[in-house]
């Protein structure tokens, strides 16, 4: 484990060196920061997908709003991070205490419905706004200004953004196993069994959903800062299927398993794409190869020795 | 204005036997075989290109229509038997990855076959023509009427189906506890193909009847699938009751939002703020319904009663 | 009528069963004993097919069991009353029951739902209710007129009186002898050794997923040392 | 440099694959016309979808610019996709040359030495179809569009131009599939005319459901964008009648359009549509100023596509000071043509040398 | 006397036409273990699912230690002790038995919004864990995940988890069923030494435990208490012979 986490670790340090070297390093590591932004978004939702059990499917939204939250105050020209980002997480945070109250009533299929729809009120509701560049999206016209870190910079964002990640899996670690953890966990497979012993489930899986929410903020706020443009489209429901797939593509429950998900779709579609038009043509079967055959997710491959993930839905 | 009206319910009812053809698949699948099938969205566009196809080759639609139904349900056989079946046991979640894929793959393939432009189905001549009633004061075309029909006649029998026979037990039941099913002598892995036939038949059946309405193109089946789900969701998964009515209400609801919303709207606040905020909260609103709902009855309308 | 020899099962890695050995004669009770987690209910599952036999054979009336599917050994003539109960939560107590009916071999006087309800009258009285309604006592006649009704050959019973109140089970051991002697076969798992011996022709008891002693009720009853052994009574 | 990259972003995966194809063989078919190579350079061509995904344009965006270091990007279909690709294409300072997207933003105040359009500033087709509806006296009019930006840019380009009674304003959802609720609304308001901006699949399933209602006969219908070449197969019978307008229209009687529309037919026997014809020019643009600049010089680059000195399919073309054309705009009627095919017949130049609404706020002077 | 522990007045609780707790009025003691028999389906459940709080009365009240618990949410009934075993077998499939106890634990030992100490370093969890197990005999088994450990093993732990959490009152729905000789005896020796520091309401079919540990029993039949006594007593009541027990418990 511990010389897995260092490898991981090397290999994302010395990226901007490798790609330096290749012809158009900068694409490179423009790829690279997108992989690993979207597996900070991965990992937020293999908290509550993974660990706790309960399947968003409008998990996007978070991402697109702590975008937008920078993309608005920029376009009315607070550009520093320092009120930018408080911000920006702070919209994630209500927004998810706000629809976590009632989405977090229903269970299963219903639970995987009710987020969607939540997530599309506030597509629609963005693709409505005019001001800010409707379905257009909106162009940021500077990168957050935080001190003297210069995120125009792409090793700097690139190195940032992998801080956030080590930071999230870190936090994810520590989380899942401690008493908190260990409700969420516990809710997920039994939540009759939870209240009768005593726990509030509610109140513990609304925590986990906006911590899940936040951190998801976090790769927004990042991507913002990356693309300098946010459009709806970061919070249509296709996108929050794609962290889905991510999370299940690498493996769920598993601290490595989403970061692993993110990379490989997203290096699958781009190698893909680059070779032929229709590259889904190729990467649906992939997809469904892997499903068939790689059961617990692509982090089975190669660690044989983790506990397959305990049944079905109870719900 | 009560003309209006009428026609407007009936065209939320069309809508909403479409999606009511779609629903009843999905429900037998997910609620009672307990599998989540994303690939039904593509399963109704495969029915739409064939029926355009078959169409095309035999002259006739009502000739196209069983064979294409037929066809997909034989694809819908190939898919269980291929891919779905080793998944029943497995999380819900990689029925979810492997449909996915499968959606990738149906969107893509239509386009290598077909291209990339959307084709045509005509509408059969004998239903092409406006209907009117009550003096002409409701006009309505012939076919969506035929859609109607269809979709309710599909309704007695999924109801006969479920509720009354005994294969419609078994289907329940092999929901509810599969290994038990097949220990009380039960080919438990036919009966299932089975049910994923008739779940993909029927999608086939909405997108053959869609077709002379809709555009037929790749990806025709995504947005369609989604509003499915809304729709099983708040009927109550697993009850064909439940999705009927909850079909018919996001049908009705949806078309006199989009057609009534915005005149409402108008009376309250001045036409530019209308303007802007209807059409937002008329394609909000099926998702607020649902939110709604959910809120109240956090099992959907008619829940299932599943263990 | 049912014999099995050297089979072996795990559930993944860890074995449960090693060599077991087990036999019912055609219209006998047989009756398989061992304490908590002997691997009786395996035993079971194995023979059913809903544990994979690694090793051994699995002879029913002549036929080999192993490597058949789940369905194909239930219409061999098995009927299964789980561990558990297992009753199907979502149908009606009279779907319950009718669902899978059938009589395969054309018995002439087959269980029907009117035979079924008669055995247990309070299960008449909730046809219409949706079996996780039921309490746990009625979910288990439940279970058990469910697998009379596939009018099996060997009725196999895994803990069938396990929550029932004792004038039931009283029942249930005054049905089972009427079945035998009718001549229908049975195999039994239950902790009430007393209500066995009474009915039993042959008993087997398992320790660690071994068949350890068999033999008939006499001699049971004759070995204590056997019962405080093996049965910790 | 004797080699040419051009970077070519489209739309080609999903439903608006179609119209990414078509630029792309528009585009290809202008090359091909010089030999392969464009300005005499051996011409490489790398194409990259955007799968109509902002973050995904612009990374494939970012691919072209910083690993392929290509010359030129031209393409891109959807306007959003060319707002979230735009900044950066002008900040490495190389050339864009849209054949397709027209955003106000970058007509107007946002408009850049580097950029360059071979289509029309999104308002345009409106406008000419308002000023068609105006002249011609029509009172009334009932309008309808998709609810997102491009949709309401187009309803506010035809109301620029058409100053009669707007009946009903009518916004869908994206990517709507059936419309009979709100054609139920528009019978009930008895229009002398109906006017819609609904492109691709949407607008297959609207003429369709328009005409299968009976309003075809009973109200005329103008669209622009709607009935194309890309479209008009699916649609049928029900596109008979309908009216629209465009820069461009296949039976065109320029000698450079005679040629494409008989070199594109025979290549890929299908009839070219708009976006074929405006990618074509952006082929031949380039073609022209390649041949008196070179790449190495961007100012005279810039000279020399300013000059435009190409023979455009359309006609008559020239830059106004945003890098926008300044062009006719034709009315055409989709009909049946000699060997039964559904073509869109010029019936007339609407507006002559039209200008854009945003130039003036272009700062850009030359 | 002493004020009852738990008090049940007039409890009342009707599924569509069927009254399944009919008017039930019952006192459970400091100390006391009282048992509950009846026929399948007469209430037993539903009762235990009341005094929990996951079914809400229609009507009557429900008293601890003098104060009124009736309108309590379960995991707040949990925290002022009432803790429940399950019939029909309800742990964390894949935790381990000692997590599993582990849970309980916690839940008893208050707020568990701690994010970052790994809680299987916690000794105030695991430690009364661990006795927890080893009280019910299944010390050895503590790593095995719960979903491995046989039927009988599943309702020790089960009984583990309802006795870590402390609790004042106990409800025992059938802790032996399913349980082999040898373990009931070792449950019923297990319950017995619990009896002095818990108060216990045992639903229990098999009669040899139940005449062994109730101080007092409840016969409930068609939802209502028919009768109320000690062993003999009840042992001799002709209208339970009837209903109930049957010939075989002379
Ligand atoms: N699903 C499973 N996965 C892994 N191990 C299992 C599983 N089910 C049972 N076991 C193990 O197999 C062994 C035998 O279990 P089995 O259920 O057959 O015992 P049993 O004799 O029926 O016991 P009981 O009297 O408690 O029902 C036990 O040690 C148990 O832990
Ligand atoms: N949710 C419900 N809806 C309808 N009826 C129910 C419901 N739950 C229980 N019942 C009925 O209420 C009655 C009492 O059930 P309960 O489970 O309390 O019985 P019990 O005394 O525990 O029986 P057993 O000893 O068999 O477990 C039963 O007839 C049962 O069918
Ligand atoms: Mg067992
Ligand atoms: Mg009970």
């Amino acid at each position: 484990m511990r010389a897995t986490v260092l490898a991981a670790l090397a290999i994302a340090a010395v990226v901007p060196l490798v790609t330096a070297g290749l012809g158009g390093g900068e694409f490179y590591l423009g790829f690279a920061t997108r992989i690993v932004i979207f597996a900070i978004a991965a990992t937020s939702l293999n908290l509550i997908l993974g660990y706790g059990g309960l399947v968003s499917l409008g998990h996007a939204a978070f991402f697109g709003l702590a975008a937008y939250g920078v993309g608005i105050l920029a376009a009315h020209g607070v550009d520093t991070a320092a009120i930018q980002w408080p911000v920006a997480l702070a919209a994630c945070a209500v927004f998810a205490a706000v629809t976590g109250l009632v989405v977090l009533r229903t269970s299963g299929i219903y639970f995987i419905m009710i987020t969607l729809a939540f997530a599309q009120m506030l597509y629609f509701l963005f693709v409505s706004l005019r001001q800010y560049g409707g379905d257009d999206g909106l162009t940021i016209a500077t990168r957050s200004r935080l001190g003297p870190i210069d995120l125009g910079e792409p090793v700097v964002l690139y190195y940032l953004s992998v801080l956030c990640l080590v930071g999230s899996l870190w936090f994810c670690h520590r989380l899942v196993a401690s008493r908190f953890g260990m409700v969420i966990r516990g809710a997920r497979t039994n939540t009759r069994r939870m209240a009768a012993l005593g726990f509030p489930v509610f109140r513990y899986q609304l925590v986990a959903f906006v911590l899940a929410g936040v951190m998801c903020g976090v790769a927004g706020i990042l991507q913002a800062n990356l693309t300098q443009f946010v459009s709806p489209s970061y919070m249509a429901w296709a996108r929050s299927g794609e962290l889905i797939v991510m999370v299940v593509l690498g493996g769920m429950g598993t601290l490595f398993g989403p970061v692993l998900g993110a990379a490989a779709l997203l290096i699958l579609e781009e190698v893909l794409a680059d070779w032929t038009v229709h590259w889904m043509l190729y990467l649906g079967p992939i997809i469904v190869l892997i499903v068939l055959f790689a059961k617990r997710g692509l982090i089975g491959l190669f660690d044989r020795r983790s506990p397959p993930p305990a049944g079905g839905h109870h719900g | 204005m009560l003309e209006l009206l009428v026609s407007q319910a009936l065209n939320g009812i069309q809508l909403g036997v479409l999606l009511f053809l779609m629903a009843a698949g999905l429900t037998l699948v997910l609620g009672i075989m307990n599998v989540v099938n994303l690939a039904h969205g593509s399963l109704y566009m495969v029915g739409a290109y064939l029926a355009a196809q078959m169409t095309a080759v035999t002259g006739s639609f009502l000739l196209a229509l069983p064979m294409a139904v037929l066809a997909t349900l034989v694809l819908g056989l190939v898919l269980e038997v291929a891919t779905l079946r080793t998944l029943y046991q497995r999380d819900h979640l990689d029925q979810v990855l492997l449909t996915f894929g499968l959606i990738l793959f149906f969107n893509e393939v239509v386009r290598v076959i077909w291209g990339p432009t959307a084709l045509f189905v005509p509408v059969p001549e004998a239903l092409d023509q406006e209907l009117e009633f009550l003096d002409g004061e409701i006009i309505y075309p012939a076919y969506r009427l035929a859609i109607i029909a269809v979709g309710l006649a599909v309704a007695a029998f999924l109801f006969w189906l479920i509720a009354r026979t005994r294969v419609g037990m078994l289907i329940r039941a092999g929901a509810a506890n599969r290994d038990m099913v097949a220990a009380l002598g039960v080919d438990i892995v036919r009966l299932n193909t089975l049910v994923f036939g008739l779940g993909a038949g029927l999608a086939g059946l909405a997108g053959v009847m869609a077709a002379p309405i809709l555009a037929v193109e790749s990806g025709m089946g995504d947005g369609i699938l989604i509003l499915t789900f809304v729709v099983i969701v708040i009927g109550g998964i697993g009850s064909i009751r439940g999705a009927l009515v909850a079909a018919v209400l996001i049908g009705v609801v949806d078309t006199m939002g989009r057609s009534l919303l915005p005149m409402i709207l108008r009376e309250l606040v001045d036409r530019q703020l209308a303007s802007a905020i209807g059409p937002a909260v008329a394609s909000m609103l099926i998702y607020i319904l649902m939110a709604v709902v959910l809120t109240l009855r956090p099992q959907g309308l008619f829940p299932a009663r599943t263990g | 009528m049912l014999r099995l020899s050297g089979v072996e099962a795990a559930y993944g890695s860890s074995n449960v069963l090693f060599g077991m050995e087990l036999e019912v004669g055609a219209g006998e009770v047989a009756t398989l004993l061992g304490r908590n987690g002997m691997g009786k209910t395996t035993t079971i599952r194995t023979i059913m097919g809903l544990v994979k036999a690694r090793a051994g054979s699995i002879q029913f009336e002549g036929r080999e069991l192993v490597g058949l599917a789940v369905h194909r050994v239930a219409q061999c003539g098995l009927g299964l009353v789980p561990e558990g109960r297992q009753i199907f939560p979502n149908l009606t107590v009279r779907e319950n029951l009718i669902a899978t009916a059938a009589n395969r071999f054309g018995t002439a006087n087959p269980w029907t739902y009117e035979r079924v309800v008669g055995l247990f009258p309070r299960l008449a009285e909730r046809a219409t209710n949706m079996g996780n309604q039921l309490s746990g006592g009625e979910q288990q006649m439940l279970a058990i007129g469910r697998a009379l009704m596939t009018n099996p050959k060997l009725l196999i019973l895994d803990e069938a009186t396990e929550g029932l109140a004792p004038i039931i089970r009283e029942e249930i051991w005054a049905c089972l002898s009427g079945l035998k002697a009718l001549g229908q076969a049975i195999l039994v798992i239950d902790k009430n050794i007393d209500a066995l011996t009474r009915i039993a022709d042959r008993h087997h008891i398992i320790e660690k997923g071994r068949l350890v002693w068999s033999g008939n009720s006499t001699g049971l009853v004759a070995d204590p040392q056997l019962l405080s052994r093996y049965l910790g009574v | 440099q004797q080699q040419l990259k051009v970077g070519f972003v489209a739309t080609f995966s999903g439903p608006g694959g179609a119209l990414g194809r078509d630029l792309y063989d528009g585009f290809m078919l202008g090359i091909e016309q010089s030999g392969g190579r464009l300005g005499g350079l051996t011409t490489e061509v790398i194409r990259e979808d955007d799968q109509l995904r902002p973050d995904v344009g612009l990374q494939v965006t970012q691919k072209l610019l910083q690993r392929d270091r290509v010359d030129i990007i031209t393409g891109v279909v959807f306007s959003n996709i060319m707002m979230a690709i735009y900044q950066p294409i002008i900040e490495s300072q190389t050339f864009v040359i849209s054949a397709n997207a027209g955003p106000s933003e970058i007509a107007g105040a946002r408009c850049s030495p580097f950029f360059f359009s071979t289509s029309w500033q999104n308002d345009q087709p409106h406008e000419a179809m308002g000023a068609h509806l105006q002249r011609r006296g029509v009172g009334a009019a009932y309008i309808m569009a998709p609810n997102y930006q491009a949709g309401r840019d187009a309803l506010t380009g035809f109301k620029r131009q058409f100053k009669g009674r707007i009946l009903d304003e009518v916004y869908t959802t994206v990517n709507q599939p059936d419309y009979s609720a709100e054609l139920t609304a528009l019978r009930a308001a008895r229009p002398p005319a109906t006017y819609v901006f609904y492109p691709g699949g949407m607008g297959v399933n609207f003429v369709r459901q328009y005409a299968q209602a009976g309003l075809t006969r009973r109200v005329p219908l103008y669209s622009a964008f709607t009935v194309d070449a890309t479209t008009v197969d699916a649609q049928g019978e029900a596109a008979l009648g309908t009216f629209g307008t465009a820069f461009w229209t296949y039976d065109l009687a320029t000698g450079t359009n005679e040629l494409f529309v008989r070199s594109f037919l025979q290549k890929h026997n299908r009839m070219p549509s708009t976006y074929a014809a405006q990618a074509y020019d952006s082929a031949r643009l380039l073609h022209a100023a390649l041949t008196v600049s070179n790449l190495g010089n961007k100012d005279a680059l810039r000279d020399a596509l300013r000059k435009a000195d190409f023979p455009s399919v359309r006609g008559p073309f020239r830059f106004n000071n945003n890098h926008f054309p300044i062009q006719n705009f034709y009315l055409y009627e989709t009909v049946r043509d000699a060997q039964g095919r559904f073509v869109q017949a010029n019936r007339g130049v609407v507006l002559e040398n039209h200008r854009d609404a945003y130039a003036s706020q272009c700062a850009m002077r030359w | 006397m002493a004020e009852p522990l738990l008090e049940v007045r007039s409890l009342r609780k009707r599924f569509g036409g069927l009254t399944a707790t009919d008017d039930v009025s019952l006192r459970l003691h400091e100390g006391e273990l009282l048992a509950i028999i009846g026929p399948n389906g007469a209430g037993k459940t539903t009762l235990i699912a009341q005094l929990q709080g996951e079914l809400r009365p229609d009507s009557g009240a429900i008293l601890l230690s003098g104060a009124e618990i009736t309108h309590l949410s379960p995991p707040e009934r949990a925290h002022r002790g009432v803790a429940r075993s399950f019939q029909i077998t309800s742990i964390f499939p894949d935790f381990t038995a000692l997590e599993n106890v582990a849970m309980a634990v916690q839940a008893h030992a208050g707020h568990s919004f701690r994010f970052f100490r790994p809680a299987a370093s916690e000794p105030e969890l695991v430690e009364p864990a661990a006795a927890a197990l080893a009280r019910v005999g299944l010390a050895q088994r503590a790593a095995v995940p719960a979903q491995a450990l046989a039927h009988g093993e599943k309702r020790q732990l089960e009984l583990a988890m309802a006795l870590a959490a402390k609790p004042k009152v106990m409800l025992l729905d059938e802790p032996m069923a399913g349980m082999g000789r040898l373990e009931s005896e070792r449950m019923v020796a297990l319950l017995d030494s619990l009896k002095r520091d818990v108060s216990i309401l045992l639903i229990e079919h098999d009669m040899d435990a139940v005449f062994a540990l109730a101080d007092r029993i409840a016969v409930l039949v068609y939802g209502r208490i028919i009768a109320t006594g000690s062993a003999d007593q009840i042992r001799r009541d002709p209208a339970v012979r009837e209903a109930y027990l049957g010939e075989g418990h002379g």
